[in-house]
C-alpha cells in the first residue's frame, strides 16, 4: 500500500470531504495563498477557490466565531489556528460559546465544526508555540479532542470530525507532520471513542497520544529486548475515551504507564489513572505511573527542552520502575 | 416618515406588548417566582422593536443578555419566553437556557449569549454562511455600548467588513454598561465614530423614537442584503432601571433617571400617535388590554407547565 | 471571636493590603462605584481613591493585561474578572503572558499578581456564568491557584497572595460570600501548599474544595452518625498542592473520595487520583471515588442545575460504596 | 530636519549594526546553526532605530517576535542577542526565550512577546504604573500590521486612551501578515485611521526614512511624556525577505519585492547623508567594518559561551 504522511493524510481528508460536500469549507491565517504555515492547506484554494478557503486577518475569536455561526446555520467549518497555543486568544469561543450552544437551546442550534491546530513541542520555539494543550480542552462537555498519531489515523479521524455533528478540536502535532505510513486509496472512517492497540503485549499497559506513540513503541521495542512485553494503546481521540479498551488492557496487564507531552499536573494522564484507579482497582498490580513533562513552560534552548519532554529512556524507565 | 400610521400602531402595540412583560417579569422576580438574574429592556423597547422591524422573517437575529424584548419582537410567543423565565420545559430552550439565552430556530433568533460581544463574531458566521450559499437573508446583531470595548467587537466587525458580509450591527447604547457611563469607557462621544475604523457606514440615531430606529437599520439591513456589507447603527436609548432586576443605581444621577422616564419611548411614541390621530385613547387601553391577557395568559401557562425532567439535564450535550 | 463572611473577610484583606502597601491597586469592571457586582470591593474606591481603585470597561484582556505590566513593574495589583466563565475572553494574558514571562525572562521580570474572580454555580444563570474552571488553570505552570472555604481562609490566603511573587488566580465561590465564620483581628497570612485538615478522622479522607468543603463536612456529620469516621481535607491552594497532608491522610484511612464542582472528567480530582495512585498505591484499600458535576454544561433550571452538582446525599453514598 | 547630521549618521551606524547582524544570523540560519525559527527586520531598521531613537534610556520598549532590531536599537549588546539566539547561558535570556522572547530589564526593554497583539494591553500595564508612581516615563510597543485586527489591539488602545496613559501604540506595517497582504486584512486605507475610534491622534509616515519615523515617535512619546495620552503611529515600512527565514515569499509580486529593495531605509538614508556631506564613503566602510567586527565578535563570544546547565529548565517557573 502506498505511504503518504499526516500532512498529505490532513490534505487528502480535507480535500475529499470539500469535494464530497459543499458545505465543507475552511478558515485561517495564511491557510489559502501559501497553504497555512505548515503548509497543510496546499493546494486547496487553487481547487477550491477563494469563497471556500478562507484566508483571514490575525483575528482568532472571529475566525472561530465565523465557524460557530457557520456551523450553525449547516455548513461544515474548519477552521485553523496556526499554534494551539493562540487558542487562549479565542478560548470564549470553545469554552462559552462552541461547547454550549447546542445545550443551553435544548438541541435547536448544532454545531458541526472542526478546530485544526498545530501543537507540541521539539521545535524550539520557546514557551508559546510548543504548549499540549488537550487536557484544558478534554475538560469541556461539550467538545471532542482528537490526537493523530499516524498518517492512517489523521485522514480517517478528521473525516469523521467533519461529518460529525460536534465541536471537535483536532491537534496536529508539528514534529508528526511528516512522518508517513500506509493509507488505503479508498474512502475509510475512523469511529471516534474507539482506541487502537499500536501493539499487543502482556506484562505492562503504556497509554500514549500523538508523538508519544511513536516514543511509546520504541521504548516497547526496547522493553522486549529485556523480557517486558508491553501493550501500546493509542487512544486516538481523548474525548471522547475508549475506556473499555484501556480498561480490558489493564486488566490482563496489571500495570500501566500513561505518557503524554503536556504537563503532568491535571493532564490527560491524571484523568486515565483517575479512571483506573476507580474503576480497575482491582485488577492494578503496582502503581500507576505518569510519564509526561514537568511543570515548567519550555524554554527555547534545544538542550533544556529535550531535557524536560518524555523520551523513549524516560518511558523505559517509568515501565521498568513498576515491574521489577 | 417612513413609516405609516398603521405600521407605527404595530410597533407600538409590540412596544406595549414588551413593557407589560416586563414589568410582569420584574413583579414576579421581586417576588421570588422567577429564579437566577434578569436583565429587564424597560425604555429600551423601541430599539427593540424598531431593529426588529426592519427585518424579514429569515433574517437571523443574535442578541446579548438584555434580549427580552428583541424575541419578542421576533415574533417568541410571549408563552414560551415565560415559560423559559420560569425554567420550564414548554420554554423556548426548555428551561434550560433562561432569561440571558432565549432562542428559537422557526422565526430565527439565535441563541442569545451572556458573554459581552460574543454574538459579533457569531454573526459573522451567520453572515457569512448566508453569503456563501447566496441566500437573500441577513444577520443582524444587538449589544450593548459596553460591548464596544469588547476585542470581540473589534475582530467581529474588522471581518464582517473586509468580507463584505451581509451583517448589521445595532448598539443598543443605553449609556451604561452596569455602573459604567459610556464615557468611563468609551472616549469617543459616539460608538458609531467606530464605523470608520473599518470602512463601514456608521450612524447614530435616537434610540428612544422607534421610527428613527427602523429607518437606520433598515437601510443597513437594505445595504447588506444588496451584497454592500455591513453597518454599524448606534441607537441611544436609556434604561428605566438598573441593570439588573436588583440593581439599586446608587451610581446614576437623579437627573438621569427621571431624563429617562421623561424620554420613555412608549409614551413619546403614543403622543404622537395622539397627535396625529392614528392612535385614541380607547386604542391604547384595548392594546394594553389584550397585552395583559396575553402576559396573563403566558404566565398562567408557565405555572402550568411541568418543569423538565432531570435527564433533560444530561441531554443536548452532543449532537 | 467575632464572625464576618467571605465578602468582608476579601474585602478587609483588600483595604489592608492597600493600606500597607502603596504599590497594592485594584482593577476590573464596576469594581469602584459600586464595589463590583457582587459587592465585595465596596467602600475601597472612598478609602483609596480613583487612581488605585479602577473601573474599567468591558476589555477582560486589557484587564488583565494592565495587570501584568504593572505588576512587572513592581506594582501589586488585584484585577477581578467578574465571573470566571470571562476567563475565556482573557485566558492569553494567564496562559501566555503572566505565566510564561518570569521564565522567559530567566527570572527578569517578576508578577506579583493576582486575579480575583467569582466562580461555582448554584446561582441559576445557566451555563456561561457558572463554571468551576480551576482544573485548567491548575494545569499551567507558573500560575498559583486558590479556593478559599471559609472567611478566615479567604483573608489569610488573599493577603499571602497579594504579598507573593506570582500570578494567583484566586476563586470565590458565589454561594459562599454570605458564609460566616471566626477571623480574628489581628493579622495572619495563611501560607500557600498547606491543606487545612478541616475535620479529622480515621475511616476515610475526603478531599473537597471550596464550597465542596461545606457539603463534605455535613456529608461527615451524617456518616459519624453511621459509625463512619471521616478525615475532611481542604486543600485551599490547589497550585501548589499539599501532597504530604493528603498522603499522610491516606496511609491512616486507606480510603478516599475526592469532590468538587467541577467538571468530573479531567478536574481536579483526576489529578489527586492519579497522585495517589501513584504514590500511595500501597496504602489504598479502596477504589478512589470522584464525587463532581458530571460532564455537562450547567442548566438554567433549578431543579436540573441541582440535579447535576455534588451534594451531601452523593457525597455519603459514594463514601459507603468504599467503605463496605 | 529635527535631526543634526550628527545624530543622523549615529542612526546610520545602528542601521548598519542591525542590517550586518541580521545577515549573519541569516547565514548562519542557512547553514542550520541557529535552532527554531526567526522573524528578521532587513528592510525595516528605520523604524526599530527612529522608534526606539526617540526614547529615553528609561522608556520601556515593548516588541514581538520580529524584535531583533529594536534590542540592537535599545543598546542591548550583540553578544548578549547573539548569544540567546544560539541558546547559550550568557544570552539575554539565558538561551530560555530565543528569537521571539528577547528582554533585558537594565535597558527597559521588555520581554518581547510572540503572541501577537499581545504587547498592547501589556504595554498599557506599563504605563499605567509610571503613571500612578509619577515617573516621568513612557511605554512605546512596536506591532505589526496583522497586529491591528487583533482584539488586543482594541481593547489596549482604547483603556490606553481614556486613561490618558503615557504610551505609544507604534505599527510597522510591512505591509504583509506573514502571506497576508495588509488590504486583505484590514478594510481601510491607513492603520493610523483607526487612532479616531480612540480620540486620539493618528499619523501615518514612511516608515523607510529614518528621521519621519523619529519625528513623528517623537512627537508621540513627547506628549505621552507631559501627560496628554497616547497616540497611534503607522509606519509604512518593507520586509527585504521573507516574514521568517523559510519563507520563500510565493506570495509577493516580484515588483513588491523589488520596490523594497530599492527602497532600502539604509541606502536612502546613506544616499542623504553622502549628499548632504555628513557621511563619506570611507566613514561608510569604516561604519560597515566595525559593524562586522562587532557581529563577529558577538558570533565568537555566543559559540564560545556554554549551553545553560540543565536545572535551568527547572529555575524562574515562580517568583
Ligand atoms: C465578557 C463579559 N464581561 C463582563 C460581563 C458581565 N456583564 C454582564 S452585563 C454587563 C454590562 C453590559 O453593558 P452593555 O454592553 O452596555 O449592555 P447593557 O447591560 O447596558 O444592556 C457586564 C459587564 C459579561 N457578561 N461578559
Ligand atoms: C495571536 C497570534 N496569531 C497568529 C500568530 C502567528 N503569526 C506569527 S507572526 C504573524 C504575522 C504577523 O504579522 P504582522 O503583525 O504584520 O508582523 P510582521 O510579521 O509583519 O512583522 C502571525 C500570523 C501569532 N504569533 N499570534
Ligand atoms: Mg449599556
Ligand atoms: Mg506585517
Amino acid at each position: 500500500m502506498r505511504e503518504i504522511n499526516i500532512s498529505e493524510a490532513i490534505r487528502e481528508a480535507l480535500g475529499e470531504e470539500m469535494a464530497r460536500d459543499e458545505n465543507v469549507f475552511v478558515l485561517g491565517e495564511d491557510i489559502g495563498l501559501i497553504g497555512g504555515d505548515f503548509g497543510v492547506t496546499r493546494g486547496l484554494m487553487a481547487r477550491f477557490g477563494a469563497d471556500r478557503v478562507r484566508d483571514t486577518p490575525i483575528s482568532e475569536s472571529a475566525i472561530l466565531g465565523t465557524a460557530v455561526g457557520s456551523a450553525a446555520m449547516g455548513l461544515r467549518p474548519v477552521a485553523e489556528i496556526m499554534f494551539s497555543d493562540f487558542l487562549g486568544v479565542c478560548m470564549d469561543m470553545l469554552l462559552n460559546q462552541a461547547s454550549k450552544i447546542r445545550y443551553m437551546s435544548a438541541g435547536q442550534w448544532t454545531l458541526p465544526m472542526v478546530v485544526r491546530t498545530a501543537t507540541g513541542a521539539g521545535t524550539r520555539s520557546s514557551s508559546q508555540h510548543t504548549q499540549s494543550l488537550e487536557a484544558i480542552f478534554m475538560h469541556i462537555p461539550g467538545l471532542q479532542v482528537v490526537m493523530p498519531s499516524t498518517a492512517y489515523d489523521a485522514k480517517g479521524l478528521l473525516k469523521t470530525a467533519i461529518r460529525g455533528n460536534n465541536p471537535v478540536l483536532y491537534l496536529e502535532h508539528k514534529l508528526l507532520y511528516f512522518v508517513k505510513n500506509q493509507v488505503p486509496e479508498e474512502e475509510y472512517l475512523i469511529p471516534f471513542g474507539k482506541a487502537d492497540i499500536k501493539r499487543s503485549g502482556d506484562d505492562v499497559t503504556l497509554i500514549a497520544t500523538s508523538l508519544m506513540v511513536h516514543r511509546a513503541l520504541a521504548a516497547a521495542d526496547k522493553l522486549k529486548g529485556q523480557g517486558i512485553s508491553v501493550e501500546v494503546i493509542d487512544p486516538r481521540t481523548i474525548a471522547p475515551l475508549d475506556k473499555d479498551t484501556i480498561l480490558e488492557s489493564v486488566k490482563k496487564t496489571g500495570r500501566v504507564v500513561i505518557v503524554h507531552e503536556a504537563w503532568k499536573k491535571g493532564g490527560f494522564g491524571s484523568e486515565v489513572a483517575a479512571i483506573l484507579a476507580e474503576e480497575a482497582f482491582d485488577y492494578l498490580d503496582a502503581p500507576i505511573k505518569r510519564v509526561a513533562t514537568p511543570d515548567t513552560p519550555i524554554p527555547f534552548c534545544p538542550i533544556l527542552e529535550d531535557s524536560l519532554l518524555p523520551d523513549e529512556e524516560k518511558i523505559v524507565r517509568a515501565v521498568k520502575e513498576i515491574s521489577s | 416618515m417612513v413609516l405609516s400610521d398603521t405600521e407605527l400602531v404595530e410597533f407600538y402595540k409590540t412596544m406595549i406588548r414588551i413593557r407589560l412583560f416586563e414589568e410582569k417579569v420584574q413583579e414576579l422576580f421581586r417576588k421570588g417566582e422567577l429564579p437566577g438574574f434578569l436583565h429587564l429592556c424597560m425604555g429600551q423597547e423601541a430599539v427593540a422593536v424598531g431593529s426588529t422591524g426592519a427585518l424579514l422573517k429569515d433574517d437571523m437575529l443574535l442578541g446579548g443578555h438584555r434580549a427580552h424584548g428583541h424575541a419578542i419582537a421576533k415574533g417568541i410567543p410571549m408563552r414560551k419566553i415565560m415559560a423559559e423565565l420560569f425554567a420550564k420545559e414548554s420554554g423556548c430552550c426548555k428551561g434550560k437556557g433562561g432569561s440571558m439565552h432565549l432562542s428559537d430556530r422557526d422565526l430565527c433568533l439565535f441563541l442569545t449569549t451572556g458573554i459581552v460581544g460574543s454574538s459579533i463574531p457569531i454573526a459573522d458566521g451567520i453572515a457569512f454562511s448566508f453569503k456563501l450559499r447566496g441566500e437573500n437573508r441577513v444577520a443582524v446583531t444587538v449589544f450593548g455600548d459596553g460591548a464596544n470595548n469588547t476585542g470581540a467587537f473589534h475582530e467581529g466587525i474588522n471581518l464582517a467588513a473586509l468580507w463584505k458580509l451581509p451583517a448589521v450591527f445595532v448598539c443598543d447604547n443605553n449609556q451604561y454598561a452596569i455602573s459604567t457611563h459610556v464615557s468611563r469607557s468609551t472616549p469617543i462621544a459616539n460608538v458609531s465614530g467606530r464605523a470608520k475604523a473599518y470602512n463601514i457606514p456608521g450612524v447614530t440615531v435616537d434610540g428612544q423614537d422607534v421610527e428613527a430606529v427602523y429607518e437606520a437599520v433598515k437601510e443597513a439591513v437594505d445595504r447588506a442584503r444588496d451584497g454592500n456589507g455591513p453597518s454599524l447603527v448606534e441607537c441611544k436609548s436609556a434604561r428605566l432601571y438598573g441593570s439588573y432586576a436588583a440593581d439599586s443605581q446608587s451610581y446614576r444621577p437623579k437627573e438621569d433617571i427621571e431624563e429617562a422616564a421623561r424620554r420613555d419611548p412608549i409614551s413619546l411614541l403614543k403622543a404622537r400617535l395622539m397627535k396625529s390621530g392614528a392612535l385614541k385613547e380607547g386604542d391604547d387601553e384595548m392594546i394594553r388590554k389584550d397585552g395583559v391577557a396575553e402576559v396573563e395568559d403566558a404566565v398562567r401557562y408557565a405555572k402550568e407547565s411541568p418543569y423538565p425532567e432531570p435527564e433533560e439535564a444530561l441531554r443536548d450535550v452532543y449532537g
